[in-house]
């Protein structure tokens, strides 16, 4: 019964986070939202038993990109005189539109399945047990990522850096 | 098993683009030209490793990945792809000023290796990793004129559309993970072919969000509107790059993915398919009518070609091994003469660019008088685009449609047939260009530079040689197609392991 | 214990959402947040998966890491482009950056 | 050499045509002598073909002869091949000697224009396409041969590619022709598709035995139909080639009178057994042919220039050419084919004949009188016209009548009445513009008094041809065929396997009838424009001027299609197109400001951001395909 309060809690405050990312004003509320947002599903890891999963969202996700996101922000800061920007394109009732279009294709998908093999309570997931399929059996995917986090890397540097003259 | 040995070329590659990137940056003072030639020799190199893995028997990796002759086929064209771009990018770059050229012929060869993991993967993790790892390399690729405003706004619109594209690309796999309960493609074909219907939703819903995914890639309509401008903004080396390379990923995964994982619901996908094969060609075809700039009349021809090429991926969906066999034959010989003509086309147009400095297709006037042998690869190339009589899109599109056409099916080859026929308006306007008016400077000849130059010849007759004698190319086509189709043993084999 | 499906639900509904901000943001920096807000909904997808079905256990659990991994670069890599057309514009907003088109 | 090699009539011309291509212009004089010897040893080389082939021991069997060209994987074999028959040698016949002829004659015509080596280059290369696309014995290798002759048609027509009319010309043919092309490409397919094959022999092999079902072999054979349509210029397709007559002359005798226009009469004599198989195909081939003869007859009539008229005849006679086709005797259209090519081309040589001497006039309306001035042009002229109107001994008159009598043996005499209109039309055009060219008194003295008669190399082949048209009318009859070798005589010569041994019979009651079609419009025509006296002609046009028109105008074809091309395919690309600039990517420098008054309402939340709309494009598709994948399963 717990569990469920909590869950209900958390997953309304993630909707409300979330909807506070996309449709608040300000960029700068925006990324405060996502942060929270995103702790929030973390904590959902939390309750699916995942711990592993619960602690790389919480320092990837709210420390690491968030930050990222914050220090853009400031890189990009439009306007120095202040003037309000407008955060929104003339698309946005269309997109609203769209968004619902799409809520309500998913939750169709997500909620008229029956899923095979649910077994109604969540299992946990070992550390142990992630650890040992990532590094036997996942070798491949692993170097994968470490190829794409230095193309990432080698891009971002030549991109954003700053050239003589600039 | 971990057989690490079976991406031997990969390393080559990969080894090879470290090597660049460090030479770069150690002796920032050698000649640019050599890093190319450099990137150049490890293609050839990773070619020759390539050659070693055709015809042997399929090996997999954990079932993650598996080493036969299609993910042979799809890595000696990434090889040759690398190699032609990076000779011309030798020449097309030495007018640009601030490329970090190591980074550059490095994200290159990463690219190239990317797309063969594409071809192999046999589970959706390693097929989605190795995407992004393609998207990546292709996302710093089309910025590299970083002063350049087109550059850098096209890789802005195609990231942040890529971005989205493969969020609802992952949701899909999420929905399709979750009623297979497996990411392996064998293991989601087990699961599909006995399934019982309350699974219905989520596949369907899950399968047309992959679609979109994998659509987006190869920039089919509606999800093709990042193509033009990205196209446009690349500098002229890469939008050769993105067309032949990024879209032969493009369908090696998806052949591979709804060949295998797929087949046994195919009711799920084959009708969008042949929707979006029908929508993409027309849409490709009728807009690039109006085109003024040269790369985007490419970036709409090549949609209206990716349109011809899903009427292939539509007929996988017959469930009979041999018409998907011989529609997968028939895209992948395509494939190649696609490819072959766009890098001949290519490396003309690098040449005269060099010289009139204008990418618009008015740029090309009076070509024929300043440089008969650009003109004539030009003229050819886009011939074979159209489709005619012995130039190499005649052939392979004749065995494509041939290969896709099933009594159900006949309607759209007519439409395809009809498209190609529009495209021979828009070409011969390119043409005209050429050789029914003067230049607009003074009218001297002028001379290509010979890495160029042997290319373009090179590419030209490769050209005729696949119009006028397919044989070779479709066998070999053929041979790549056969071990999707020849699944039985390869897929028990992988699902032992499967994760 | 919380059903399954309510995991699912939440999870289309944040992807909505993200789909909403990506449509409706001319801030490139936005439209990123949003897919972020995307790739999460994707990952409460693959986790929830990964806990309650019976045979494909862990993949999605692994699946998940990976997609943290690559969301990361993701973003990293975008903000460098984002900052790259600032400095060469002034500007984040995506409609400005509207050279190219027809 | 034998038949076997019959490839080699075509491989001459094709080396010829690179060299030409290649060095012509080094080459003294163009290199014309260098085609006019390839075309003139393919001339002599089919006599060699032709003896080895009625030396044949099988007696007029076909002769095979095909290599790999491709074998691919277990399921297909491509071979190409040649295949001779009697089809294919009637076919040699006409196109060596035509394109004999019109080489030479082109070395006086062309004189002194420029890019004179490129013109003898196309010729060679428009020769050897057509011997090739003759001989193919697969639709693969015809349909490239098919592609070339269209390629070498297009590059004449717009020979003259200063001239805008010349370059509209040859869009206009290209375009209507590919149209034809794209028809005969799906119907290749579908052909290939169903029987495994390209093999022509193979595939009539497989509808004679069942192997096609009725509405499938009935649509590819359509679309095949629409190929040889557009070829030939049967209505609707008939539109481009009086236009292209804005090539040089002797393109127009070669290409667009004899040979390559006959190219969709012969491809569907040579799948007539399957066009037999399929129900209603006959038919449908005998109304095109139909309505075209009638049609273009009427169109004929009020035209000034001479080479249009011709050019409205010679689509005319294709559509008689089809209603043989129709009726099921390939010998017989065959027959008219080559009747018409020898008589048509010596008209339009005759035409070019009259155009240099006259310093390049064809309008009828500034001619008149030449006999006087050019005697020998004129009397050929004469011969031509006669054997075009059908009258006896001439060729044209034998071949007509074997056309009357197969049309009523199969359909009946309502198709008789209806071609015998035409056959008065055809009689009365081809009178008033001789009397109008050559007869009666000059319209323009400046143009009759400088009009001289052109050089031997130009009347002689005038004269050779004036004889065919004389005499070969005659191989019907089977003394002269056994005399030249035929055994049977030509009938039985081109006969199609399950056809059996055709004889000839002058039926006197179609041969008077046929001869008083002829008579009468000629006589009709003589008593209008005698001495080239417009008065009744001008009366005529004026006491119906609507219908005058009408056929001055072409029955309004070309402004229809114009139409249909300005409202239908631009439109619906500019639609598009519009769509895309201004709706889906347009942003306007600052915002919907400026734009508002532009579109207004909901279209400008569209036309804002421009990452956000092409996203907005992806999320569309997305729901579309979900919502649709929902209905399909689940």
């Amino acid at each position: 019964m717990a569990t469920e309060v909590i869950w209900w809690i958390f997953a309304l405050g993630i909707i409300a986070l979330s909807a506070g990312v996309v449709f608040s004003r300000s960029v700068i509320h925006s990324a405060i939202f996502l942060i929270g947002s995103l702790a929030g599903v973390g904590v959902m890891f939390v309750i699916l038993t995942v711990e592993f999963l619960a602690l790389t969202q919480f320092l990837i996700y709210g420390g690491a990109v968030t930050v990222l996101v914050l220090l853009a922000l400031m890189l990009t800061r439009a306007d120095p005189s202040g003037r309000a920007e407008k955060v929104n394109g003339p698309q946005a009732p269309f997109a609203l539109l769209a968004g619902i279009g799409v809520a309500a294709v998913l939750l169709v998908a997500a909620l008229s399945t029956e899923w095979a093999g649910n077994t109604e309570s969540p299992t946990n997931i070992a550390i142990e047990a992630i650890s040992q399929r990532l590094f036997e059996d996942f070798g491949l995917p692993f170097i994968l990522a470490s190829v794409l986090l230095l193309v990432a890397l080698v891009g971002a540097i030549i991109v954003a850096r700053q050239e003589e003259g600039e | 098993m971990r057989d690490y040995a079976l991406f031997i070329p990969e390393y080559i590659a990969c080894g090879v683009a470290l090597l660049v990137i460090a030479l770069e940056l150690f002796a920032p003072r050698l000649r640019k030209d050599l890093l190319a030639y450099l990137t150049a020799l490890g293609a050839v190199a990773w070619f020759a490793a390539g050659l070693a893995f055709l015809d042997r028997d399929p090996k997999s990796y954990q079932g993650l990945f598996i080493s036969d002759d299609f993910t042979a086929f799809f890595r000696l064209l990434a090889a040759g792809i690398v190699f032609v771009v990076a000779l011309m990018s030798a020449e097309f770059l030495k007018r640009q000023r601030g490329v970090d050229q190591g980074e550059f012929y490095g994200l290159l060869l990463v690219a190239g290796s990317a797309m063969t993991i594409m071809a192999g993967a046999t589970e959706l993790l390693t097929a989605y990793l190795a995407l992004e790892v393609l998207s990546f390399s292709l996302y710093v690729l089309v910025g590299i004129l970083k002063r350049d405003l087109r550059s850098n706004e096209a890789s802005l619109k195609y990231i942040l559309l890529g971005a989205f594209s493969s969020a609802l690309f992952l949701y899909g796999l999420s929905l399709v993970y979750g009623a297979a309960g497996t990411t392996s493609y064998a293991g989601i074909a087990e699961a599909f072919a006995g399934r019982d219907s309350g699974l219905d939703p989520a596949v369907a819903v899950g399968m047309m969000l992959i679609l979109a995914g994998v659509g987006f890639k190869v920039s089919a309509a509606p999800f093709h509107m990042w193509a033009p401008d990205a196209y446009e903004g690349a500098p002229l080396p890469i939008t050769a790059f993105l067309s032949t390379l990024s879209k032969a990923a493009g369908f090696a995964l998806i052949l591979r993915l709804f060949s295998t994982a797929f087949v046994t619901d195919a009711e799920s996908w084959r009708w969008a398919f042949l929707a979006l094969a029908a929508v993409t060609m027309t849409v490709g075809n009728l807009i690039a009518i109006q085109q003024k700039n040269l790369k985007r009349l490419v970036a709409y021809s090549s949609i209206g070609q990716v349109g011809y090429m899903l009427i292939s991926i539509a007929a996988l969906g017959y469930g009979d091994a041999q018409v998907g066999l011989n529609a997968t034959s028939g895209l992948l010989v395509h494939l190649v003469g696609y490819i072959v003509t766009t890098l001949a086309l290519f490396s003309a147009l690098t040449a005269a660019v060099s010289r009139t400095g204008s990418e618009e297709i008015a740029g090309l006037r009076g070509l024929a008088e300043t440089q008969p042998f650009l003109a004539l690869v030009i003229t050819a190339s886009l011939f074979s685009f159209a489709g005619l009589p012995f130039f190499a899109g005649f052939a392979t599109k004749l065995f494509m449609l041939q290969g896709a056409t099933t009594d159900e099916t006949i309607w759209i080859v007519a439409l395809a047939v009809l498209n190609s026929f529009i495209s021979l308006y828009y070409y011969l306007m390119v043409i005209r260009q050429m050789y029914l008016f003067d230049p607009l400077g003074e009218a001297v000849r002028f001379r290509v530079q010979p890495v160029l130059w042997g290319l373009a010849a090179i590419l030209l007759l490769g050209i005729l040689f696949i119009g006028m004698y397919p044989g070779p190319a479709f066998e070999f086509s053929e041979q790549a197609a056969k071990p999707l189709f020849e699944s039985a043993s390869a897929a028990a084999s992988a699902r032992v392991q499967a994760p | 214990m919380v059903p399954l499906e309510n995991y699912l639900a939440l999870s289309a509904i944040v992807f909505a959402l993200g789909v909403y901000g990506v449509l409706a943001r001319r801030n490139a920096v936005m439209i990123l947040m949003s897919v972020e807000l995307m790739l999460n909904a994707v990952n409460i997808n693959f986790v929830a998966f990964a806990a309650y079905l019976d045979p494909g256990r862990i993949v999605g659990a692994i699946f998940a890491v990976f997609i943290i991994t690559v969301a990361a670069a993701e973003v990293g890599l975008a903000l460098a482009i984002v900052i790259r057309l600032f400095r060469n514009r002034a500007t984040a907003n995506v409609d400005e950056a509207a050279t190219m088109k027809w | 050499m034998g038949a076997e090699q019959a490839w080699v009539l075509a491989a001459i011309p094709a080396g010829v045509f690179l060299v030409l291509a290649l060095f012509g212009r080094a080459l003294p004089r163009g290199g014309d002598y260098l085609g006019v010897a390839a075309i003139a040893s393919s001339f002599i080389l089919f006599f060699v073909v032709l003896a080895d082939f009625l030396d044949t021991p099988g007696k007029l069997g076909p002769v095979v002869n095909d290599i790999q060209w491709s074998k691919i994987g277990d399921t297909f074999d491509l071979r190409m091949g040649i295949y001779v028959d009697p089809i294919t040698i009637v076919m040699f016949a006409v196109v060596v000697t035509v394109a004999l002829m019109v080489n030479i004659f082109s070395i006086g015509y062309m004189k002194g224009e420029p890019r004179y080596h490129w013109f003898f280059a196309v010729l060679q290369l428009f020769a050897a396409s057509m011997l090739m696309l003759v001989m193919a014995d697969n639709l693969l290798l015809l349909y490239i041969s098919w592609e070339l002759v269209g390629v070498c048609s297009f590059l004449l027509i717009g020979f003259y590619w200063e001239k805008r009319s010349a370059t509209e010309a040859a869009k206009k043919a290209f375009i209507t022709t590919r149209i034809g092309d794209v028809g005969l490409l799906i119907g290749i397919i579908l052909l290939w598709r169903a029987g495994g094959t390209f093999n022509i022999q193979e595939l009539i092999h497989l509808a004679e035995e069942g192997h096609f079902s009725q509405p499938y072999l009935f649509t590819a054979l359509a679309f095949i139909f629409i190929g040889c349509m557009g070829k030939s210029a049967q209505v609707p397709f008939h539109v481009w080639l009086p236009d292209a007559m804005e090539g040089p002359t002797p393109v127009s005798a070669l290409i667009h009178a004899a040979t390559m226009v006959v190219a969709g009469v012969y491809l569907t004599a040579r799948l007539l057994p399957m066009f037999e198989v399929a129900d209603g195909m006959l038919l449908t081939v005998t109304i095109v042919g139909l309505i075209t003869a009638l049609l273009t007859g009427f169109i004929a009539l009020a035209q000034t220039d001479i080479k249009k008229v011709l050019a409205y005849s010679t689509v005319g006679q294709l559509g008689f050419m089809f209603i043989a086709l129709g009726a099921g005797e390939p010998a017989v259209a065959m027959f008219h084919l080559m009747t018409h090519a020898f008589f048509k081309a010596l008209l339009f040589l005759g035409a070019g004949s009259v155009i240099i001497g006259t310093h390049h006039n064809q309008e009828m309306d500034r001619l008149g009188g030449l006999w006087k001035k050019m005697p020998i042009t004129g009397t050929t002229f004469l011969i031509g016209s006669l054997a075009l109107a059908g009258l006896p001994p001439l060729a044209g008159f034998w071949s007509k009548d074997e056309i009357f009598v197969a049309l009523e043996h199969k359909w009946g005499a309502w198709a008789v009445i209806l071609l015998g209109i035409s056959a008065v039309t055809t009689a009365f055009y081809t009178t008033r513009l001789f009397i109008r060219t050559f007869m009666g008194k000059p319209a323009d003295t400046h143009v009759y008094e400088h009009t001289r008669e052109t050089p031997p190399v130009m009347t002689g082949a005038l004269v050779f041809l004036a004889f065919l048209a004389i005499t070969s009318g005659f191989v019907v009859f089977h003394e002269v065929g056994k005399a030249l070798g035929f055994p049977g005589g030509i009938t039985e010569f081109i006969f199609l396997p399950h056809h059996g041994p055709h004889e000839y019979e002058l039926k006197w009651g179609f041969a008077a009838a046929s001869l008083a079609m002829a008579v009468v419009g000629i006589f009709s025509a003589a008593w209008m424009y005698w001495g080239n006296d417009l008065r009744r002609a001008t009366a005529l046009a004026n006491w119906q001027p609507g219908l005058y028109d009408m056929l001055r105008r072409k029955f309004y074809f070309d402004e229809l299609y114009q139409g249909m091309i300005d409202r239908g395919v631009l439109g619906f690309s500019y639609i598009v197109s519009w769509f895309d600039r201004y709706v889906v990517n347009d942003t306007g420098v600052d915002g919907s400001a400026q734009i508002t008054g532009f579109t207004g309402g909901v279209l400008k939340y569209l036309q804002t951001g421009r990452v956000p709309n092409y996203a907005m494009a992806v999320a569309l598709g997305v729901i579309g395909l979900a919502l649709a994948g929902l209905v399909v399963r689940g």
